[in-house]
């Protein structure tokens, strides 16, 4: 059986990331993610099943926290998606399911979504040219999501650092649509590119 | 009934009423003082045969048609501003009969041939200009579905030509054939469709009706109907009571406005719809040409502006201007289909208020309403049926029975389940 | 145009899709009158030149259900509401009116 | 270079010292062909005029020549083709194009020469070309109109040339939020922009110039003791170094939209001979600001006068900013013609750059002592109480006819003629949502009226036209903005200026004058013009506009609307303001559709979705559809294939007789659970749910409250709660928008949780009698998928691979034994490559939408086609699957009588009479018999193939009463590709009726 293991693959066909300090991009597709929904009345259980089981206060509305290896994001009215690095090591769905029994539903979406990541002094210019939203420290911040569109494609934003650096997460198939789009919105601050 | 008649400013009219190059010659060595109003400026008697609501393209056709075919009549079209101001002085003058369905096709054929006879009708160049309206399909299922509605067409004698890619890149060589996202596999081509000069439909059915003793009044807004038992009798306006012993509404994009003085609700809604034109070039564009797959369609105006449009904005207004995102929208459609003209410029856009109805066809009908005519839901499509609209409205108001191709417009076809819903889309104004 | 999404924060036109009138209630389908109430319900629009009370949906955002009054005169955005906590409370409101 | 061509280098025009362009460099462009030079900061109309450029266009129609009439965005006269190739651009304002090294630019409307233009002939039949000729003539005969007429029309239409090929450059579109826009950056913008963004208030101010500053710099006004520009300077640096601060310089706010949302086109590289790498040529941004300060100026206006169109009359305020922004005098010898009292400021500028100014013709006859003084100062004529009636010249100006208050005429020579006719504030932002302007009886001009939410007003727009207000004002509304959007205003200190005098008596138009006289100079509409349009009833502004085109030409009539009005005021005897003003739409210039388009054309045009076996297809060749935003595997052709129906028929039978591998991740998957997910679906599924046992799939289909179906799908239980549903491929996101709709809207008090997961599976359908047998290979031994453990229609949630989870589906579309198994999309790839490896024994193929569409015709399946949004489900033959009992969406409108109707058409099978005839769909049915025409119309082809199977073609329709008529044979009419075939009507379902093979 060992040589028919299946291997995971790209979601990008066509991938050639700015690597400056002004701009850099890097997918993220080794992700571990579920969606949890609250069951109807049972809001207040499962924040505090969360709470109990990972020591995170669930983001009322669109933010995001990080505890014990997981990010909790925002990820619509009374739904949430937990990521996690670690990529085979951990069944997110299957462990939430135990802890949420009852009080959540529970879906895998590891391969619903793949993440994107772009930071450097440019990251804010490059994302207004797809981004509607206001990207200013002021108004988004570490921690802030939001459910948006970046050129046509859906995303869930939100920003991980100051430096900065933010995260795009767009449901699989329309990576490569995304990408394309972001290396001729950055072309105008990097150089030639490989 | 032509003589004797004096301009708003009480000068006499003087000869020059036929329109010709001879009359025109004639005036030029006057310096073209002898030329009269082209409809009088008329003030509302106290009561008419006939009242029509609504100096627009079907308002004033109705009243051309009604005086024609079925006079003598008193009748008036009362406009709340002036005439042509509504959607005919708005949209993007494209006239074809290219429909699908049964409800549809001989009422927009019948459209055509009046088109088509129309200058020498009105004595007045409205400029019909068959150039042809060709729609792309980018797919099989496309072609078919093409096919399936240029067949419906020939079933009722109107021309429809299907064309492959070749025949298309030969018509218009400019469009992206290669790199477009949505490859074009062909079109539909009615070669007898075109376009027609907006404004002048307006004034030349004004001058039309005017000629056949029509009082046409401006800036007389209707603001309610007397009632009379279950019976209209006369309109409220801005300019004093007015008593008729028919009412007709062609209000367009006001037709729930309006219905709603009778306490009538329509199965309408009011949607904005933008239209574009850019800076004049030199034609190069010779019909219309329309993009399914990119929501986008376009003419060359005889003055040479790109005329140009796509979707609804999408949400109910009643603000006759549209937003940013389809502003965008469009021309992202543009750009898709002729790389050429990204350097062209957007000189204007503009709105217009759509009735909307719930199956995308228009309502030509009594109402619940004894001496209440409807005339409505003409969704973006209701310049090519201005012609036909009066001709058959006229036909309605004086028959009390509907003309013969106009009688799938009913207003209980909601009702009973007859819609005619050429998009499938359902009940949903703005998605037809 | 810009509409408060009550979880997004305020956001425009394009994230949104318009879907109607939110002043007609789905009728009950086995009342005697369904058949004519459905029509109504289903056809019949007041489409109001003021004020106006319409179902939006936040789709390109949460996917959430509005609730918007705007003018549809000027385009002002009066109020956005979930059409959840509306409909939810619309539902009580009959069963109080009821016991 | 070799020869230097004639005019080259010898910027005659062009002062020796001052304005702000740089002498140190000299640039080189070409007009008609001829090369001039001019420097960096000029435009190309500065820099033409300094090389005594003035005739540079020709006029619409009757083309006459033109000069250059403005300095700005308003400039109706000189609009010149601008670069060649496929960046060639029409219609380009010459007062507005930057110069740089290399720029061409070509005049436009001319035939063979701008000097010498054949087409001037028009101007003899002017008499004839009237407003509004067209429509009383080109009648008769009626053939000659689409023959001759319109031909003819259409060649004299239009401008300038669109280029021939696809635009080389690319756009793009962004974003920005502000607390405080500050729209214009002249003094009044300046001063806002400072008071605002001293506080903490985040500010973005935009000019459409290069260069900030406006009127004042063009004036050389003196701000703080200051020449303007260097307090413009100062003023800059402090904006640039404050990080919440964004200038916009070349950027024009074009439209006003809701929300607090304004356009603006940001024209990057135009001033360029091309873009540098990776920078687009222009950007559109979407401007969102809480406040917004206007601040836009004011437009100057001309005065209607005999030959005013002639290249040499020029507006003021134009011959300031020439004389002051770009060291240019436009004319040695001037008239200035006035009605104001800043004409005199234009005399004294031209004497101070040394041009000879010939007299100062003012029309009122009682003159304030501002202009006394000047002309004391300059020495020069003052005419008042007088006019210019004419403007004398061929191809440019060689004098003015003047009428002095006595009646008496005099003849001045000159070859420039500065006219100012007042001031038009630039109000156009605040009408595009529909504020009203208002009449002001001082200014004679229109001010706005109400302006969109968080707007306010400063300097010339405002209606305070002197440089002083002008500073006071945006100082105030800047403060006010920033504190309005919630940031403290702290006070700044208002700059001074030199008094000013803005009084100015109305004078629209001359009379008594000999040649034409234009109102609107583009679209040649004379004042003769407006007369006639008030004469036939076109009194109304919009009439008068409509019926003569008044304003509608790319410079909007921005020097020729409110003439026109005031002039059609007095032909009507009304007042301006009950005359009214034309609606002003955007864009307030004119943008290139490019910029609109930004980066969606070509194959951006909209995303492309990729599959998960995108990668793998692609290697084999495979041919793709678009479907929707989808790419998906059409079919696989091999080598030896002669074309794609023999692919096709492969790839069936091989389906039919071994396996075949077939994508189908594109179709939507729901996740839906909670304890009320089984009602909730039962709700909008038509046929019941409540009994779906767990671990069980059902086929479903949902219908809109009118009851016409809007999707078909498969329902499985995968727990009590648990639900996954699939949807067409087409209806993915609108089927989930329904679901949300459903259950927050009309059943909020369910607990449902519906999510999205089409993506996380890559699903692939394995068909046909060895798909177990492959499966087998595939599926982690645990799990037992034989027939008795895995019947048809069975759902479950298994391991592949060893160890991958996975899901496995019994269902089929093709009528063969089949199944479904999705496993996480990352594994796609890897998966469809084993199916295959593992295939290879059975004579596995992989097949595309073809081939999965002619399968599921033979079997009458439905799919898009005959979900048209028209049909029922009766129409469809799915008429027994509707619950009887159950409310659901659709079941009340579903039972109106139009959509029982037994007449309606309905679906069956048809096959061609001659067997080897090909069926296309869209044909109609007609009896054998009947006539083509529509009263014969029977129903329509809505799928056809070629059945590899029955071994001809193959047919599903809509018939009227068709189950009722089996066996009859019809015609499929199809004259849009000259067919017309015999059909048979038979049953829908061609291949295995009794679905033996399914179930295996
Ligand atoms: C942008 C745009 C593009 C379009 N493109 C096309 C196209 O290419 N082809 C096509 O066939 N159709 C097109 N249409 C649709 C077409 O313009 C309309 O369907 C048609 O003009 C409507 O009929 P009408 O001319 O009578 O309406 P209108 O011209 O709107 O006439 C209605 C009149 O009623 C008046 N009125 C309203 N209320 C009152 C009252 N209370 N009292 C008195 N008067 C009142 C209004 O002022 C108005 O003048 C388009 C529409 C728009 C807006
Ligand atoms: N005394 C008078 O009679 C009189 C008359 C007219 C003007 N003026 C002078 O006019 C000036 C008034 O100052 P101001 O700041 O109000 O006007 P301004 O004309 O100096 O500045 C307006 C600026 O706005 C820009 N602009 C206009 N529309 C724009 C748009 N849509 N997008 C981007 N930029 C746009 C223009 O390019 C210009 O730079 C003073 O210098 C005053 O002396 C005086
Ligand atoms: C077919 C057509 C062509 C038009 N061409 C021009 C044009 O060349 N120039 C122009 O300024 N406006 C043009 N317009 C737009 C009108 O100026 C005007 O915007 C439109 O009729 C709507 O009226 P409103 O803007 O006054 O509301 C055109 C409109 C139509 C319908
Ligand atoms: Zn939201």
């Amino acid at each position: 059986m060992a040589d028919h293991i299946l291997t995971p693959s790209s979601a990008f066909m066509d991938w050639h990331p700015p690597a400056t300090p002004k701009l850099a991009a890097s997918a993220r597709e080794t992700l571990t993610m579920a969606s949890f929904a609250a069951a109807r009345g049972k809001e207040q259980a499962l924040r505090e099943a969360i709470s109990a089981a990972y020591g995170a206060v669930l983001p009322k509305s669109a933010g995001r926290v990080e505890a014990g290896g997981i990010a909790f994001v925002w990820a619509g009215p009374d739904q949430w998606l937990a990521i996690t690095e670690h990529e085979g090591a951990r069944d997110l769905e299957a462990e939430l399911k135990e802890k949420l029994t009852g009080i959540a539903s529970v879906v895998d979406q590891s391969d619903s979504r793949v993440v994107v990541r772009i930071s450097g002094s440019r990251a804010r210019s490059v994302l207004a040219k797809g981004v509607p939203i206001d990207l200013h420290p002021r108004a988004f911040a570490p921690g802030s999501v939001a459910i948006t569109h970046a050129s046509h494609v859906g995303i869930i934003l939100w920003q991980v650092d100051d430096a900065p650096t933010y995260e795009a997460a767009m449901f699989r198939s329309y990576a490569d649509s995304f990408a394309h789009w972001l290396f001729e919105a950055a072309a105008e601050y990097v150089s030639a590119q490989p | 009934m032509m003589k004797g008649q004096t301009g708003a400013t009480g000068r006499p009219h003087m000869t020059s009423t036929h329109y010709s190059i001879f009359s025109v010659l004639r005036e030029a060595l006057r310096g073209h003082t002898g030329w009269g109003p082209a409809w009088r400026n008329a003030e509302p008697k106290p009561d008419y045969d006939v009242v029509i609501i609504g100096g627009g393209g079907h308002g004033l056709s109705t009243a051309y048609y009604l005086a024609k075919n079925y006079g003598p009549l008193r009748i008036a079209v009362l406009e709340k501003g002036w005439i042509g101001g509504g959607n005919v002085g708005r949209n993007t003058t494209i006239v074809r009969s290219n429909y699908l369905l049964p409800g549809n096709i001989p009422f927009y054929e019948l459209s055509m041939k009046l088109w088509e006879g129309l200058e020498q009708d009105l004595n007045y160049n409205a400029m019909v200009s068959q150039r042809g309206v060709l729609n792309l399909y980018h797919s099989d299922a496309q072609r078919d579905a093409f096919a399936r509605r240029g067949n419906a067409m020939r079933l009722h004698g109107v021309d429809a030509v299907l064309l492959d890619q070749a025949a298309v890149r030969k018509m218009v060589p400019f469009l992206d054939f290669d790199n477009g996202r949505f490859p074009i596999h062909g079109g539909l081509l009615q070669p007898r469709g075109g376009t027609v000069r907006h404004d002048a439909v307006a004034w030349g059915y004004a001058r039309g009706a005017d000629r056949l003793g029509v009082d046409i009044i401006q800036n007389c807004e209707v603001k309610g109907f007397i009632r009379d038992g279950g019976r209209v009798t006369g309109v409220e306006t801005s300019r004093g009571l007015i008593g008729a012993k028919k009412i007709a509404m062609a209000v367009a994009g006001s037709s729930s406005r309006v219905a709603a003085m009778a306490g009538l609700r329509l199965p309408i809604e009011s949607h904005v719809l933008q239209a574009f034109v850019t800076e004049g070039l030199k034609p190069f564009i010779d019909g219309v040409v329309t993009f399914g797959a990119g929501h986008f369609y376009i003419s060359q105006s005889d003055k040479g502006g790109l005329v140009f449009g796509g979707d609804l904005d999408g949400y109910n207004s009643y603000a006759q201007r549209g937003n940013m995102p389809v502003v965008e929208d469009v021309c992202e459609g543009g750009m898709a289909l002729m790389p050429r003209i990204g350097r062209v410029r957007l000189l204007r856009h503009w709105g217009g208020i759509m009735d909307m109805s719930m199956d995308g066809s228009p309502i030509i009908d009594k109402t619940p309403v004894d001496g209440l005519y409807l005339n409505s839901g003409w969704c973006y499509g209701g310049f090519k049926a201005t012609p036909a609209s009066g001709y058959c409205f006229a036909h309605l108001i004086a028959r009390d029975a509907p003309h013969p191709v106009a009688a799938a417009y009913r207003l209980d076809r909601f009702a009973t389940g007859h819609a005619i819903d050429e998009k499938g889309m359902g009940p949903q104004p703005n998605l037809h | 145009m810009r509409i408060a999404c009550p979880h997004c924060g305020e956001r425009s036109l394009d994230e949104f899709l318009y879907s109607g009138d939110a002043t007609v209630k789905r009728p009950d389908f086995a009342g005697t009158t369904a058949m004519d109430d459905f029509v109504t319900y289903t056809f019949e629009r007041t489409n109001p030149p003021g004020p106006h009370r319409e179902l939006w949906y936040h789709a390109a955002g949460c996917h959430a259900w509005l609730v918007v009054t705007r003018n549809v005169s000027t385009h002002a955005v009066a109020s956005v509401e979930l059409a959840r906590d509306v409909a939810l409370a619309a539902k009580s409101a009959t069963k109080d009116s009821a016991s | 270079m070799t020869a230097a061509p004639i005019g080259y280098g010898r910027q005659s025009n062009r002062l020796a010292s001052g304005g702000l362009i740089d002498r140190s460099k000299t640039l080189h462009f070409t007009f008609d062909g001829k090369t001039y030079a001019g420097h960096p900061g000029d435009t190309l109309a500065s820099a033409l005029l300094a090389n005594g450029v003035v005739l540079t266009a020709r006029s619409f129609k009757y083309h006459r020549p033109r000069g250059i009439l403005a300095a700005g965005s308003e400039e109706p006269n000189a609009l010149v083709e601008l670069r060649d190739g496929a960046r060639r651009e029409p219609n380009t304002k010459a007062t507005v194009a930057e110069l740089f090294d290399g720029l061409t630019a070509t005049s436009q409307n001319r035939w063979p020469s701008l000097a010498f233009d054949l087409l001037s002939i028009n101007s003899l039949f002017s008499p004839v070309f009237v407003a509004g000729f067209y429509y009383k003539t080109f009648m008769w005969p009626a053939a000659l109109w689409e023959k001759l007429y319109e031909p003819l029309i259409r060649r004299a239409a239009g401008l300038g040339r669109a280029s021939d090929d696809a635009d080389p450059d690319t756009y793009e579109k962004a974003t920005a939020f502000a607390d405080v826009l500050v729209i214009g950056g002249g003094p009044a913008g300046l001063a806002a922009a400072q008071a605002a963004a001293r506080t903490s208030a985040r500010v973005i101010l935009v000019d459409e110039n290069a260069a900030l500053g406006g009127r004042a710099v063009d004036d050389a006004s003196e701000i703080a003791g200051n020449p303007a520009h260097e307090w413009v300077k100062m003023l800059e640096g402090e904006l640039s170094r404050n990080p919440e601060v964004r200038i916009l310089r070349r950027t024009t706010v074009f439209g006003s939209y809701d929300g607090g949302t304004y356009g603006a086109l940001e024209r990057v590289s135009d001033h360029l001979p091309h873009p540098a790498p990776g920078a687009p040529r222009q950007r559109l941004w979407r401007l969102v600001a809480k406040k917004v300060v206007l601040a836009t100026g004011a437009t100057e206006r001309p005065i209607v006068f005999g030959g005013n169109d002639r290249p040499g009359v020029m507006l003021a305020g134009a011959v300031r900013t020439y004389v002051n922004r770009y060291g240019v005098v436009p004319g040695q010898r001037v008239v200035v013609f006035t009605n104001n009292d800043y004409g005199a400021t234009t005399a004294s500028d031209l004497v101070r750059a040394g041009a000879d100014v010939v007299a100062l013709v003012d029309s009122r006859p009682e003159i304030s002592d501002h202009v006394y003084r000047i002309t004391n100062e300059t020495g020069v004529r003052l005419i008042s109480n007088a006019a210019v009636t004419d403007a004398l010249g061929k191809r440019h100006v060689t004098g003015a006819d003047i009428r002095l208050g006595d009646g008496e005429r005099i003849e001045l020579a000159c070859d420039l003629i500065a006219v100012s006719g007042g001031w038009n504030p630039n109000i156009q932002l605040t009408t595009h949502l529909g504020g009203k302007p208002v009449w002001n009886d001082r200014l004679h001009a229109f001010l706005p009226g109400a302006v969109p939410a968080g707007m306010s007003l400063a300097g010339a727009v405002a209606g305070d036209l002197t440089l002083a207000k002008s500073l006071a004002g945006g100082n105030a509304a800047g403060s006010a903005a920033a504190d309005e959007s919630g940031h403290k205003a702290i006070a700044v200190p208002v700059p001074t200026a030199i008094a000013e005098s803005d009084a100015v008596t109305p004078l629209w138009r001359v009379i008594g004058y000999k040649g034409k006289a234009f109102v609107d100079q583009q679209n040649d509409v004379t004042e003769k013009d407006i007369a006639l349009a008030e004469r036939e009833g076109f009194r109304a502004v919009e009439h008068l506009k409509r019926y003569t085109t008044l304003g509608m030409a790319t410079d909007q009539g921005r020097t020729a609307n409110v003439n026109a009005l005031a002039i059609m005021a007095e032909l009507t005897g009304r007042t301006i303001p009950e005359t009214g003003i034309t609606v002003a739409r955007p864009p307030y210039s004119p943008v290139a559709l490019g910029a609109l388009a930004g980066h969606h054309r070509g194959k951006s045009f909209k995303p492309t979705r990729l599959p998960p076996s995108y990668r793998w297809a692609k290697e084999q060749g495979c041919v793709f559809v678009e479907t929707g935003l989808w790419l998906r595997p059409s079919y696989f052709p091999r080598p030896g294939e002669r074309d794609w129906l023999e692919t096709v028929t492969r790839e069936v039978n091989t389906v039919r007789n071994a396996v075949g591998i077939c994508d189908v991740s594109t179709l939507g998957k729901v996740d839906v659970q909670g304890a009320g997910a089984a009602a909730f679906l039962d709700n909008i599924y038509m046929n019941g749910l409540k009994t779906l046992t767990v671990g069980k799939c059902r086929y479903g289909g949902m219908l809109r409250e009118d009851g016409i179906l809007m999707d078909d799908g498969t329902v499985a239980r995968l727990g009590e709660n648990h639900f996954f549903i699939t949807t067409t491929t087409a209806n993915a996101v609108k089927v989930v928008q329904h679901m949300e709709y459903c259950a927050q809207w009309l059943w909020p008090e369910l607990d449902v949780q519906i999510v999205s997961a089409t993506e996380q599976w890559a699903q692939y359908a394995v068909a046909g009698p060895k798909s177990r047998a492959l499966l087998q290979k595939i599926v982690d031994p645990a799990f037992d998928i034989s027939d008795s453990g895995f019947p048809y229609l069975g759902v479950g949630e298994i391991t592949v691979c060893g160890g991958i989870k996975a899901r496995l589906f019994r269902l089929s579309f093709s009528g063969e034994r089949a199944y479904e198994i999705g496993v996480p999309a990352r594994y796609g790839d890897a998966l469809i490559r084993r199916l295959m490896e593992a295939g290879e024994e059975f004579g596995a193929c992989s097949y595309g939408t073809e081939a999965l569409g002619v399968m599921r015709i033979e079997k009458g399946h439905i799919s898009g086609p005959e979900l048209n949004g028209t049909t029922t489900p009766q129409d469809v033959g799915l008429g027994g699957m509707v619950a009887k009992k159950k409310d659901f969406i659709g079941s009340v409108l579903g039972k109106r009588p139009g959509l029982v109707d037994p007449d309606r058409p309905s679906l069956v099978g048809f096959r061609p009479v001659d067997r080897s005839a090909r069926l296309r769909s869209g044909a109609h049915f007609l009896a054998r018999d009947a006539r083509p025409e529509a009263a014969n119309d029977e129903g329509y082809m809505t799928s056809v193939a070629y059945s590899p199977s029955s071994g001809h073609w193959v047919g599903l329709g809509l018939l009227r009463r068709g189950p009722e008529r089996l066996g009859e044979i019809v015609r499929a009419y199809d004259p849009v590709r000259g067919a017309d075939t015999l059909v048979e009507v038979v049953s829908p379902v061609f291949v295995d009726p009794e679905g033996g093979r399914v179930r295996g």
